[in-house]
């Protein structure tokens, strides 16, 4: 496999449950590939939650999954969705 | 069910109150004790810790009462039949958990050899006056079930009933025993493994995720299930839903008040025992417990030489009080004495059944000894003026 | 078809949201529990959680296992029943630093010294959260709490010599920033054999960040990322914590001690000899 | 009154609780009878004269302690002080005759004696002084059988001491015996 190509190919992707989001950032703050940004849409409490601002750069890693105290994102990687 | 043979050491033995407790308990099927020495309630689980390991039982001392009243809950919901034993003062640490056992609905038996107090009190000398507590301790509402055996022979029996109720009930159960039973010696049968009957626990049959831990579908009580079997349940101290789910309410406070205190009181007339001896004729009746019931046998035996009608009333069950019986002998113009080893603790709900309608008496007494039955003789005189 | 979310297989989610604050980290360790006991080698229905009161108390209570809600600082003893009476099961106490340390401190340096087999998760934020930001045993000296409106001027436990010395055969610490680090510490922590320990320096941006002006609660994530060494094998006599301080992580202790059942059936075995079957649990 | 109530007393280490207690298995468990056996605990049994307390009777004993033993076991001199005085006028006081000096006896009082530190020494183990005093308690109160306390001796004892118990036993019922 090229690694052109796999550059290109986002690895992951992420899953965003708005409605559970307390925006706290922690997801935003500690995604290494910097994929995520606090949207500018509020949720039902108020909150913004995050979207994925830079999906191509998105390795499924899922530390913003694992940082989430509100079960409120994930990510996987790309062969786990197909 | 029968008892398992293993535990039941049949035979005629010359056994304390409290080597009998042990081997109620054995017979009962308990094999998880936890416990913290405390005079007079030690030789229990000095017994249990040498007989334990024969019958496949764990026995460990806790690092104090509190740790010992809850381990024996956690022991319950692995699946076993478990008690803590202990005296006045560790009796007091205890008093949160007997309150989590109410809510949880754990079923699991508290032993208190009752000393003399308030405080440290008097140690090695028997007392009467932790009955209150053993009914009110923990905060909240609640009920529970209380026997009070008064010999040796009756620990053992009484040990295996209580065993029996906390299953049947779901409910703690407190063994009210006091020092002078505890550490009396005396001839205690224990009968064969099949003569004995035993309380199962009652397991839900529901598969894993269809099992609700509070859904009583009608009954007072609801069934169980243990770790480990796949359920996923959830229990909590606080307020719950039939889910097991802690709700903030006053609906949910009501619902879950009104049955672990009425699963008890509607059943009452079931859970009481009684033992009665020449109360048709009387115009005293003598009520007692413990060991104050032998004394005040002695005293009435008294009175009857002089040609005094009076009966004998002796709660082996204090809690839950024998309301409707009481009342009856109170219509038909009974009066009552009643000594006990306190100031006055289960006469207050005589008292309060009788409502003034007839004469109704106490013998209070300080604990340290036994009444003089010539004290009690007294007041049965006095009665019938 | 949607893909799930890995931990909600393992959560009530009849009950979330959950009561946690915004930037709690209570929610970040229910994700690593989960992520480490899903890569156990333990089957999921012998795996019980018992927890005392407060804000970690409420952990049982949104994880899907067996899960036991008890009394205040009571976790441990009641842990300790359940562990005994079917050894089998595999035990695991989350709770917070007030109610293991406080009004539960002599369990745990008791169920240390047994070296009875369970672990114990600690999530300390340092505060009783739920009942309103007081001290505890290991709020450090000058901290504000709302029973110490001038400065905390108690000296704070080191719960990982705490641990040490009562006897654990595991001790690790690390904050909620280090979640990788902590979803091995605690896989390792619940497979050991024995009293095994793990504290989780935890943000309380609502009753003990704002309270000291430390920020919500990234800034406290911010703080710990910052201020956090890794010191695998650290003496544990050095790794106190003090206010704004450094805070040394790592896997302190990993050693080797029998078991309380291990022992115990040495010892009857000894002395019962082969009449006398090893206990191995009640039913 | 068909109960009697006995003492058994000494100072620790002699035994005093285990003859009580042997005394009341022979009589509850071999002889049908009722007894009820109490004792100090605590602080105030670990002095000198330490003590239980036995009742003997055809019905069931209701009163549980002891107040005017008609039986004095005494193993001590101060044991044998402290409690004559709570006997009754006629007392059977039964001594280990080399370590009290019975004085002060009113005068509808028997009184029996026996060496049973020096049988027992002679037997082998002074801590069985005890038994050699239960043997001859036996024998001069009559109130149990011989067979049954030698039952209850048997089922009391450890295991594997037996029969230099039994021994012991027998030697005190036979110096009993002679006496009467």
């Amino acid at each position: 496999m090229a690694e052109s190509k796999k550059s290109k190919e986002p690895r992951g992707k992420v899953f965003i449950n708005s409605e559970l989001c307390k925006g706290c950032g922690f997801c935003i703050e500690f995604c290494p590939t910097n994929v995520l940004e606090f949207s500018n849409t509020f949720n039902s409490k108020g909150y913004h939650p995050p979207a994925a601002a830079r999906p191509e750069n998105c390795t499924g890693c899922d530390l913003c999954g694992i940082y989430c105290p509100d079960f409120a994102i994930f990510g996987i990687l790309m062969k786990a969705v197909a | 069910m029968k008892a398992d043979p293993k535990g039941v050491m049949t035979g005629a033995h010359f056994l304390d109150g409290d080597h009998a407790c042990c081997e109620g308990a054995l017979a009962a099927g308990c094999r998880f004790v936890a416990g913290y020495p405390i005079t007079p309630s030690t030789e229990v689980v000095e017994r249990i810790a040498a007989r334990f390991p024969a019958v496949g039982g764990m026995f460990i001392q806790m690092e104090d009462e509190i740790a010992s009243s809850i381990a024996i809950q956690g022991a319950v919901w692995a699946g076993a039949k478990a008690m803590t034993v202990t005296s006045g003062p560790g009796f007091s640490l205890m008093m949160e958990h007997i309150g989590l056992a109410a809510m949880l609905e754990t079923p699991c038996v508290f032993v208190n050899v009752q000393r003399g107090g308030p405080s440290t009190g008097l140690p090695t000398l028997p007392g009467q006056a932790d009955m209150m507590q053993a009914r009110w301790g923990s905060h909240g509402d609640y009920e529970v079930i209380a026997f009070c055996p008064n010999s040796p022979q009756e620990c053992f029996d009484l040990t295996i009933e209580a065993f029996n109720m906390a299953e049947i009930y779901r409910v703690p159960v407190m063994l009210m025993l006091d020092e002078c039973v505890g550490h009396m010696t005396e001839k205690v049968v224990i009968p064969e493994a099949d003569a004995i009957e035993i309380a199962e626990r009652r397991f839900t049959g529901a598969k894993p995720g269809e099992y609700l831990p509070y859904e009583t579908n009608g009954n007072w009580v609801p069934p169980m299930v243990k770790a480990g079997d796949g359920h996923y349940f959830h229990m909590t101290g606080l307020t719950h839903d039939e889910r097991g789910y802690p709700v903030m309410n006053a609906e949910a406070q009501e619902k879950c008040v009104h049955r672990i205190v009425n699963k008890i009181r509607e059943n009452a007339d079931a859970i009481v025992r009684l033992r009665e001896a020449e109360i048709e004729d009387a115009d005293v009746v003598v009520v007692s417990y413990g060991i104050t019931s032998r004394v005040a046998l002695k005293a009435i035996s008294m009175a009857q030489a002089e040609g005094i009608k009076v009966g004998h009333m002796r709660l082996v069950t204090a809690w839950p009080f024998p309301e409707n019986r009481i009342r009856r002998l109170a219509d038909q113009g009974k009066a009552f004495v009643m000594p006990e080893l306190n100031y006055g603790q289960m006469y207050l709900e005589l008292e309060r059944v009788v409502q003034g309608r007839t004469r109704s008496l106490l013998v209070p007494h300080g604990g340290g000894t036994v009444h003089d039955p010539e004290v009690i003789y007294r007041k049965i005189k006095e009665a019938v003026q | 078809m949607e893909p799930k979310n890995p931990v909600v297989d393992y959560l009530r989610m009849d009950r979330i949201p959950h009561i946690w604050c915004p930037g709690c980290g209570l929610g970040t360790v229910v994700n690593c529990f989960v992520r480490a006991i899903k890569t156990c080698d333990i089957p999921r229905d012998l795996i019980s959680v018992v927890s005392g009161i407060g804000c970690t108390g409420r952990m049982a209570g949104y994880l899907k296992l067996d899960s036991f809600h008890t009394t205040h600082g009571r976790p441990i003893p009641f842990a300790t029943g359940l562990k005994l009476a079917n050894p089998k099961l595999k035990v695991i106490v989350c709770s917070g630093d007030g109610d293991l340390f406080s009004i539960g401190g002599n369990h745990f340096i008791h169920a240390a010294r047994r070296n009875t087999d369970m672990t114990i998760i600690c999530v300390n934020n340092f505060t009783y959260g739920m009942t309103g930001g007081q001290v505890t045993p290991t709020t450090p000296i000058e901290a504000i709490a709302s029973t110490t409106p001038y400065g905390n001027t108690e000296e704070p436990f080191n719960l990982s010599h705490l641990a040490e010395s009562a006897g654990a055969v595991y001790v690790a610490r690390w904050t909620t920033f280090h979640v990788r680090q902590l979803i091995k510490s605690i896989k390792e922590a619940v497979q050991k054999s024995g009293f095994s320990f793990v504290e989780i320096i935890s943000p309380c941006p609502t009753l003990y960040g704002r309270r000291n002006k430390l920020g919500d609660g990234l800034e406290m994530m911010r703080a710990f990322k910052e201020k956090s060494t890794v010191r695998n094998g650290a003496d544990t006599r050095e790794v106190g914590l003090d206010f704004k301080g450094g805070i040394v992580c790592g896997k302190f202790i990993d050693r080797e001690r029998p078991t309380y059942l291990e022992r115990y059936n040495e010892r009857m075995t000894a002395r019962l000899g082969a009449s006398y079957k090893p206990y191995e649990g009640v039913l | 009154m068909s109960a009697t109530e006995i003492k058994f007393s000494g100072f620790g280490g002699q035994g005093v609780i285990l003859a009580g207690i042997i005394f009341g298995r022979a009589a509850s468990i071999y002889d049908n009878k009722f007894a009820t056996l109490t004792q100090s605990f605590g602080p105030e049994a670990r002095g000198s004269a330490c003590s239980a307390q036995l009742i003997v009777s055809e019905d069931q004993v209701l009163y549980p302690y002891v107040t005017r033993p008609q039986i004095l076991m005494a193993m001590s001199q101060e044991a044998f002080n402290k409690f004559l005085p709570e006997t009754t006028d006629d007392a059977t006081v039964i001594i280990e005759e080399e370590l009290v000096k019975a004085t002060g006896l009113k005068p509808g009082m028997k009184l029996y004696g026996i060496p049973a530190t020096r049988i027992a020494e002679e037997l082998g183990r002074k801590m069985i002084l005890n038994i050699v005093m239960v043997g001859f308690f036996t024998a001069v109160t009559g109130l149990v059988g011989y067979e049954s306390a030698r039952e209850a001796v048997k089922d009391s004892v450890p295991q594997g001491t037996e029969v230099m118990n039994l021994k012991a036993f027998d030697r005190g019922y036979q110096y009993g015996k002679e006496l009467k």
